[in-house]
């Protein structure tokens, strides 16, 4: 049972008063796309075994979108940040690099 | 025998009596006993039969981890099977029955399998009952079924109410031990919120009962005082009755209260489940004592050495005359002192080591009692109660050396930290040869939020036996508590104390050491569940080497004491069989429950009318009264039709359609979804969501839409109204509501963030009224205030005003067919609204009518419903929906997703109308078959029904449903199989059955 | 319009605490930028109080304000003058990019007082009562329904919900509430 | 192998059961394989069972991480039955059920495959027309299943509240030849019947590396070395993303945890299966006469075979609606799994990127029932290198097609 902290309002709240929302950063894409990246896009995940960057509602509470960093052996919360982001900040970024050395996810380093 | 004493008993108040029931008989016990000491306190020593074997069998332990003693008790909605004795307290009146035994507890038909029991060994099942192939069903399994199970099925619903309670605390103490008590004080003083829980009534644990001295004083007298400093400090909560049932990620922790199972008379919830969020947890669970594995071990009157002396200190109650003690450590020599000293006979202590006991031999010495070195039981005699011992020993094979008569046996293998809360959310354990334990490894803690560990174990459950170390080890406990927390942890003064010099246990799995497969197969390891010592070996012969295959195909440790007294025994067989150190072998996992907490309890206070939420409009007390046959739809409760006098619902469904059609129909609409989206870019958004164009709708005017899914399924449909230039209304299906609106914030959060709109959920502000049928212009003309005309207010537009008073917004929409209207006004006004339409309709026969046939009105006109005419594989395409898809627009979600191949093949399923040749109805979800059958040897299919009714309009069955190329096929005929053994025939058709030419809606 | 009802029509229950259906009140939904100075302005004309900060929560009467999120605010009018205080706000912000709705007939609104008030959301809500206090508005569950509360003084709560939950928040709460079922923590 | 049998037992008995040899072997690992299986499961070793009886292909290695049967084989609530919605689903849900009914006697082990049927509980208008729908698609499918109205229900389930305040009982979906099996028998037995083949079960063997040249599959790398193979199939339920990683590929899949729980035992009460999804949970009794309780999953990742509690609730409270009796009975045990779910909620058996190197994953909450079916459809995969009819329409291909297969539309879900 998850604790989270939504980056909007500041609540921490527990795991019933959030909606998991899946994979985060994925990248739409619409008409004349290939079959493969709008496969990509709607099938393809990342699912890791670790470092997981993923998207969760404050359904319960303010209503609002976020993304959280979460390792998905030990359900350790590395911190949360805005929904209106493309790439998980640098903060974010520095601390998967302290607690999870040489961690990697997409791109994303 | 076992009795009660005359004196002594600190937790039983001899001054008041207790009169309670088992099977049938009037028993007296005293106020704080349990059922346990109360039953041997009237010589009931055999308390129930085991659950293979039916062996008669009698308390072994005092507490939770007790296997054999559990009770049916309570009658009707108060009876609860497999209740504990050693953890029931007893009052006026309770009724306890033995289980798992027919036709009495005394003479039992199932035992005959114990006379089997030498065919019968672990996984016996696998290989038997393999022919005839039908008797597993009918004749194996329902024999084992019966003879397998414990206590009784409940039969009536239950007259408790339960709840729970969201608790928050800096550190949560488990266990009220000594150890529980010093981390908590450690704690708080140091300035944490504590919670600290006890699942006994009693606080102080073991300690109580074992004695000794801190700064001199006996320790009662400290922990009397411990308990009094934390009740006076404004940071702790203590809780007695409460176990910790369970330790979860980011420190979730169950408490789990039972604060009316010993006062059942009183009011108020039975259970209450503590959801506990701790950021350090202490576990101070104490230890649980080990049985000896040696033959006759379960006869009644053998019992756990800790047990026996707690019951004679706690209860006053000794289980025998004559106890002999075996034991494999020092601590068992406490309980030969302790009935010795209650003015009973110990014949014999038989210590297994060769070199024996250290101070507490000499003790016993003494105290006059005979102590023997290296020997052990042989086995035990009797058969529902202990007779003898025989004598043999340790280090040899079994060759008896004498008999001894005795009525009971105290035994100690040692004991085992309570890891299993330390292990419950992934703690690992570590085996500590000296003390052949498991115990926590503290560098391997649970991970919390925050990565870092969150429970600390604390005396006894991390391995420290010694009281005064044991203090020290929690006070330990209680600062790294502190610290993790950020704060200063206080120096707290420890009593001072002597630690007790004990000779070391040494490690006893099988007594006599050398026991041939004949003693082998009398020596349980599991009680409850049966389990040998032979079974376990025979396991490992058969190569379920796997600690975890062991558990499964001997059932070690399943039963309901989930292997508290077995599991290391088990283990040390398993790995001595194996050749292999125990900590190769590795442990079973640990999981929650600690103990087995009520399912009431689990559901709380969501049961009967709370169960779910049931979501009611504005005029649902109206439904209500007037003969409302409820649907569920989503959490919402409407009128699937209005049963007047003795009518049927079919008969109902046709009536209000009929008057709808005739004259005026009213329809509750409250529950449609109503968005608000506003903004510069409303128009542009909405042209995303819906396949239709949408940012050129006019103010005023409505248009009905289709949304779809990214994967570009149909999801929900509705009619949109533009309010204003910047804002629209969105109309969503019933169950849609909460589910689009959260799709539109969804997109608009985290894909178009810089898009100027926003979305209000105003679905409950407003009460929504279909006013429909012929009449329906009329009956608003005469509320008058807001000219209704065809003039003023066309088909598919909107206006605004005061009708009859109230504050209306009037929708010239139809989805019946007819010329009608949706007024919507606010819900408070709502069921006036309703009444005054009535009334002004009264000369219309006004009826109201329900959802079945607002479903079958529409259906005559072929309009689609979201989960009728689709189920999440359907895209507008299938349903001749493409008028309402742009072909202007680049871009909208779904669009990509319907080019794909599977999407755009011309081979799928086509919307139509379906008529049968009979005028018959056909059944709900039937297919129309084509020829042959599939590489799988299934029925070819062409398309299936996905509305069917009978059309009261038309006097005949009408349908929808999606055909094989359908729309190209008009006149042809298609045969549809019904589960009754009828097929049914049906014509392709238009699916619009009625008034094709829209002239009954555009008046 | 004279007949206006509220879902429960001023049910109450007495247990371990009052429970109470408050009746109508009045309550516009504001989205929009609530760092703005003519957002706080207007925002004030029609409540009457300041706009408060993260989580905050200030009720004058039938006057108030809470921050809802970033960009949402609850506006607390009396329920008569709702429609009213939406079109000040049109008017106000006219040419803003900002959303103002009437909700007032969208919610319930319970209130729960006596000692063991706290006790009893803390039986159904997740959220740590023992700190809470005057000032706050709490958006979470209570049971299985989305809430809102807030404390109006020791021992005194005020609870929002959907007006179609009022029903099933009345029943919990007095499940909550039921005689005998102190918990005793605060 | 010496045969089980109830004469075998006695003869036994004689000799205080010092006689019985190992259920399976416990070899090394030899260098070379035609085809390795990696995932000593349920599936996997079904896999490997029918590539030797099928196909005679007994040069097989099923390499297992942990112990097997030890993943969600020994996890699951061990329900059987094939009434499913989609006619891909249908055939091979029936073809695992068919074979259930004789397994025991093909592998000469008591896996007490017990069909005492199956309900699926329709307690909206919504369901009991989606219900029907099944049974009129069962009945083309050769799937035995019929509608049966509340009365029947009752009368198949006396402890059930028909009239719960919130969701009545209409009726239900009922497979009378559906039911449960004892599932560590059935990994157990197929085992027993694979190393009787000929077959290495080498357990504690961790796959750490797939090893491919030229877009094919060469080996593996595993705690016990590296073992070369011509074929490798991946039937490794909640590890499939990482052994695809390893093999270098993706899938549309995400693993969660799903949970269940059992009562402490009790005399017999209920002789059938009942699932009540409108309210998410199902139960049965064991033969054991626990009460064995399940019901959804998590919405999000997780490898710790820990779900959150809050779900366990959900479940218990459906349950208490549905059965008011369990009320007094207690939770003994609850424990949890991880089922990797797929995009459409359907298993995968197919081919990967990598030519000579198949799936079989995705199962979702659904897996255990289709054990011997998923392992028939794969053993024909990976012997023929292309799909047979069961599995002809499980391959990935489908989501870059739009193809799905998807059994929640018929208002029931996969359990």
């Amino acid at each position: 049972m998850l604790i989270l902290e939504c980056p909007y309002c500041g609540v921490k709240g527990e795991e019933t008063e959030f909606h998991a929302g899946g994979e985060a950063h994925l990248k739409r894409f619409g008409p004349g796309s290939s079959d493969a990246d709008f496969e990509t896009y709607l099938f393809m995940r990342e699912n890791p075994k670790g470092v997981h960057l993923e998207r969760w509602r404050h359904a319960n509470g303010c209503g609002k979108w976020f993304h959280a960093a979460r390792c998905t052996m030990t359900l350790e919360v590395f911190g949360t940040y805005s929904a209106q982001t493309y790439e998980p900040p640098q903060e974010i970024k520095d601390i998967l690099t302290a607690k999870r050395p040489g961690w990697s996810w997409r791109n994303f380093k | 025998m076992s009795t009660r004493l005359t004196q002594g008993g600190r937790r039983i108040d001899r001054n008041k009596p207790v009169t309670f029931s088992f099977n049938g008989t009037r028993l007296k016990g005293f106020e704080g006993d349990t059922l346990a000491s109360a039953l041997l306190a009237n010589d009931q020593m055999m308390m129930g039969r085991s659950f293979k074997y039916h062996r008669p069998r009698g308390v072994v332990a005092s507490g939770a981890e007790e296997p054999n003693a559990l009770m049916n008790m309570g009658e009707g909605g108060k009876f609860e099977p497999n209740q504990r004795a050693t953890t029931t307290e007893i009052f006026d009146g309770l009724a306890a029955k033995s289980q798992n035994h027919w036709p009495n507890l005394e003479f039992d038909i199932g035992v005959v399998n114990n006379a089997f029991a030498r065919f019968l060994p672990a996984g016996f099942y696998y290989k038997t009952f393999l022919f005839p192939r039908f008797a597993w069903k009918h004749i194996y399994e329902p024999f084992i079924r019966q003879s397998a199970g414990l206590g009784q099925a409940p039969k009536a619903r239950d007259a408790d109410t339960y709840e729970h309670f969201y608790f928050f605390a800096d550190v949560a103490v488990i266990g009220g031990g000594l150890a529980g008590l010093q981390a908590a004080k450690t704690a708080a003083l140091s300035g944490a919120k504590v919670l600290l829980m006890e699942q006994d009534p009693h606080w102080g644990g073991r300690s109580m009962v074992d004695g000794g001295e801190l700064d001199g004083k006996p320790v009662a007298e400290y922990i009397a005082a411990l308990v009094a400093e934390l009740e006076g400090m404004e940071n702790v909560t203590l809780r007695s009755r409460m176990m910790g049932a369970g330790v979860y990620d980011h420190g979730y922790l169950l408490g789990y209260e039972r604060l009316r199972d010993h006062a059942p008379a009183l009011v108020g919830p039975r259970h209450r489940l503590w959801k506990i969020r701790a950021k350090q947890i202490i576990t101070a669970t104490g230890a649980i004592e080990r049985p000896l594995s040696f033959a006759g071990n379960d006869i009644p009157g053998v019992m756990l050495a800790g047990a026996l002396r707690d019951y004679i200190a706690d209860y006053g109650v000794s289980a025998g005359d004559r106890v002999v003690v075996v034991t494999n450590n020092d601590d068992a020599y406490k309980t030969a002192l302790a009935v010795k000293a209650a003015g009973l006979d110990v014949p014999v202590i038989l210590d297994a080591r060769a070199d024996g006991g250290g101070a507490a031999a000499e003790a016993a010495r003494a105290a006059g009692i005979r102590v023997e070195n290296g020997k052990a039981i042989a086995k035990v005699t009797g058969g529902k109660r202990v007779k003898s011992v025989k004598i043999c020993a340790q280090a040899g094979e079994g060759g008896v050396l004498e008999e001894i008569a005795c009525d009971a046996v105290a035994m100690s293998g040692g004991w085992s930290p309570v890891v299993h809360l330390w292990s419950h959310c992934g703690g690992k354990l570590l085996w500590d040869e000296e003390h052949a334990m498991f115990r926590p490894d503290e560098t391997r803690p649970p991970l919390g939020a925050d990565g870092a560990g969150f429970v600390i174990p604390a005396g006894a459950a991390n391995g420290v036996m010694d009281m005064g170390v044991g203090l020290t080890d929690a006070d330990h406990a209680g600062r790294r508590a502190v610290e993790a927390l950020g704060l200063v942890a206080k120096t707290v003064r420890l009593p001072d104390f002597e630690q007790a010099a004990e000779a070391p246990l040494q490690p006893v799995w099988m007594m006599p050491q050398g026991a041939g497969p004949k003693l082998r197969m009398k020596a349980w390891l599991d009680y409850q569940n049966d389990v040998k010592v032979s079974d376990v070996q025979l396991a490992a012969r058969e190569g379920y080497e796997s600690v975890e295959h062991t558990k499964r195909y001997t059932t070690l440790g399943m039963a309901t004491d989930q292997g508290k007294l077995s599991n290391i025994n088990g283990l040390a067989v398993l790995s001595e069989t194996l050749g292999q150190a125990i900590p190769e072998t590795g442990t079973t996992t640990f999981r929650p429950p600690y103990t087995p907490i009520s399912i009431g309890s689990i559901a709380g206070e969501a049961r009967g009318e709370v169960f779910q939420p049931v979501r009611r409009t504005p005029m649902y007390d109206w439904h209500a009264a007037n003969g409302a046959h409820w649907e569920p739809v989503g959490q919402w409760r409407r009128a699937y039709a209005y049963l007047r006098g003795d009518e049927s619902v079919h008969e109902a469904v046709n009536r209000e359609i009929l008057a709808t059609r005739e004259s005026l129909g009213l329809l509750d609409a409250s529950t449609l979804g109503k968005l608000i989206v506003k903004g510069p870019d409303a128009g542009k958004f909405l042209d995303m969501l819906y396949t239709n164009m949408m940012s050129t709708l006019k103010p005023g005017k409505c248009r009905y839409g289709l949304m779809c899914s990214e994967n570009g399924f149909l999801s929900d449909d509705g009619v949109v109204v533009r309010l204003d230039e910047e804002t629209f209304l969105c109309h969503t299906t019933t169950g849609g509501a909460e589910r689009i609106h959260g799709h539109m914030e969804e997109w608009l959060q985290t894909e178009w963030w810089d898009w100027k709109v926003y979305v209000t959920n105003a679905t409950e502000q407003w009460a929504q009224i279909g006013v429909v049928g012929p009449n329906s212009r009329k009956v608003l003309e005469k509320l008058g205030g807001v000219d209704v005309s065809k003039e003023a207010l066309g088909f598919m537009e909107y206006t605004a005003g005061k009708l009859g008073g109230f504050d209306a917004r009037i929708f010239r929409i139809s989805f019946a067919g007819e010329l009608s209207y949706e007024i919507a006004v606010p819900a408070s006004q709502g069921r006036a609204l309703w009444d005054a339409l009535f009334e002004a309709g009264a000369e219309f026969n006004a009826t109201a009518y329900g959802t079945e046939a607002m479903h079958v009105m529409r259906a005559e006109k072929g309009f689609i419903m979201i989960g009728d005419e689709t189920d999440g594989t359907i895209i507008p395409q299938d349903l001749g929906l493409s008028w309402a898809i742009s072909k202007k627009k680049e871009d909208f979600l779904g669009k990509r997703a319907q080019a794909r191949e599977f999407m755009a093949n011309p081979e799928r399923w086509q919307l139509v109308g379906l008529e049968t040749v009979d005028g018959s109805v056909i059944p709900d979800g039937a297919y129309a078959v084509a020829e042959g059958h599939n590489a799988n040897g299934q029925r070819n299919v062409e398309g299936r029904v996905t509305s069917t009714y009978y059309s009261p309009t038309l006097g005949k069955g009408i349908a929808m449903g999606l055909i094989h190329k359908g729309p190209e096929r008009m006149g042809e005929t298609v045969d549809f199989p019904g589960t009754d053994g009828k097929t049914y025939t049906a014509k392709i058709v238009s699916a619009v059955f009625y008034d094709p030419e829209g002239e009954k809606q555009n008046v | 319009m004279s007949d206006v009802r509220s879902a429960l029509a001023g049910a109450s229950f007495e247990g371990i605490a009052r429970v109470a259906e408050a009746g109508l009140r009045g309550m516009i939904s504001f989205r929009g930028d609530l760092s703005a100075s003519k957002v706080k302005s207007a925002l004030k004309a029609v409540s009457g109080v300041e706009m408060p900060g993260q989580r905050g929560c200030v009720v004058n009467g039938a006057r108030g304000l809470a921050w809802m999120s970033p960009d949402e605010a609850l506006v607390m009018v009396p329920h008569a003058e709702a429609e009213d205080a939406v079109s000040q706000l049109n008017k106000a912000l006219k040419g803003q990019h900002f959303m103002a709705e009437n909700v007032s007939d969208a919610r319930a609104v319970f209130t729960v007082s006596g000692r063991h008030a706290r006790e009893v959301i803390a039986k159904l809500a997740p959220v740590d009562m023992a700190g809470f206090g005057p000032g706050e508005i709490r958006r979470t569950r209570i049971a299985q329904v989305a809430a809102a509360f807030w404390m109006d003084e020791a021992d005194a709560l005020t609870v929002v919900c959907f007006r179609s939950g009022a029903e099933y928040m009345f029943g919990t709460l007095k499940m909550a509430a039921q005689p005998g079922s102190e918990v005793g923590v605060y | 192998m010496r045969r089980y049998s109830a004469f075998a037992v006695a003869r036994e008995a004689a000799r205080f059961h010092t006689g019985w040899e190992r259920a399976w072997r416990s070899p090394q690992p030899k260098k070379k394989y035609d085809v390795i299986i990696v995932g000593a499961g349920g599936h996997g070793l079904a896999t490997a069972f029918y590539l030797g009886k099928n196909f005679g292909i007994t040069n097989v290695a099923i390499l297992e991480k942990g112990w097997l049967g030890g993943g969600n084989t020994g996890r699951n609530t061990t329900i059987i039955r094939s009434n499913y919605l989609q006619d891909p689903s249908a055939a091979l849900y029936e073809k695992a059920r068919s074979l259930y009914e004789t397994m025991s006697q093909d592998l000469n082990y008591n896996v007490m495959f017990s069909p005492r049927g199956v309900i699926m509980l329709a307690q909206t208008e919504h369901e009991v027309r989606g219900y029907k729908r099944t049974a009129h698609a069962n009945m083309l499918q050769g799937v035995e299943t019929r509608f049966i109205g509340p009365e029947e229900v009752k009368k198949l389930v006396p402890i059930i509240s028909l009239e719960g305040p919130r969701y009545p009982v209409l009726g239900g979906l009922y497979q009378a030849r559906g039911g449960t099996g004892r599932h560590d028998a059935v990994a157990w037995g197929y085992a027993r019947a694979c190393s009787d083949m000929g077959m290495d079960i080498i357990q504690q063997c961790e796959v750490t590396g797939v090893r491919s040249s030229g877009g094919k599959v060469t080996g593996v790398d595993t705690t016990k070395g590296a073992i070369d193979c011509d074929k490798l199939g991946l039937v490794v339920a909640g590890n499939s993303g990482a052994l695809a990683d390893m093999a270098g590929f993706r899938l549309p899949m995400e693993s969660v945890a799903l949970q269940a729980l059992v009562s402490e035992p009790i005399k017999p009460c209920m002789d059938v299966v009942v699932m009540a999804n409108t309210v998410h949970g199902y139960m049965s009794q064991s033969d054991k006469g626990e009460m064995v309780i399940g019901g959804g999953t998590d919405g999000f990742n997780n490898y710790t075979q820990r779900g959150s509690f809050h779900h366990i609730e959900e479940t218990v409270r459906a349950l208490v609606e549905t059965f008011p009796m369990v009320s007094r009975l207690k939770m003994l045990r609850q424990w949890g799994g991880i089922v990797d779910v797929t995009g459409d909620r359907s298993p995968v058996i197919g081919k990967t990127p990598l030519g000579n190197c198949f799936i079989n994953a995705g199962w979702g909450t659904g897996g255990f029932k289709a054990i011997p079916g998923g392992g028939w459809a794969t053993a024909e995969l990976i012997a023929k290198g292309e799909p047979g009819p069961l599995a002809a329409e499980f391959g990935m291909e489908r989501f870059i097609e739009g193809r799905f297969i998807d059994e929640s539309v018929a208002a029931g879900v996969a359990h």
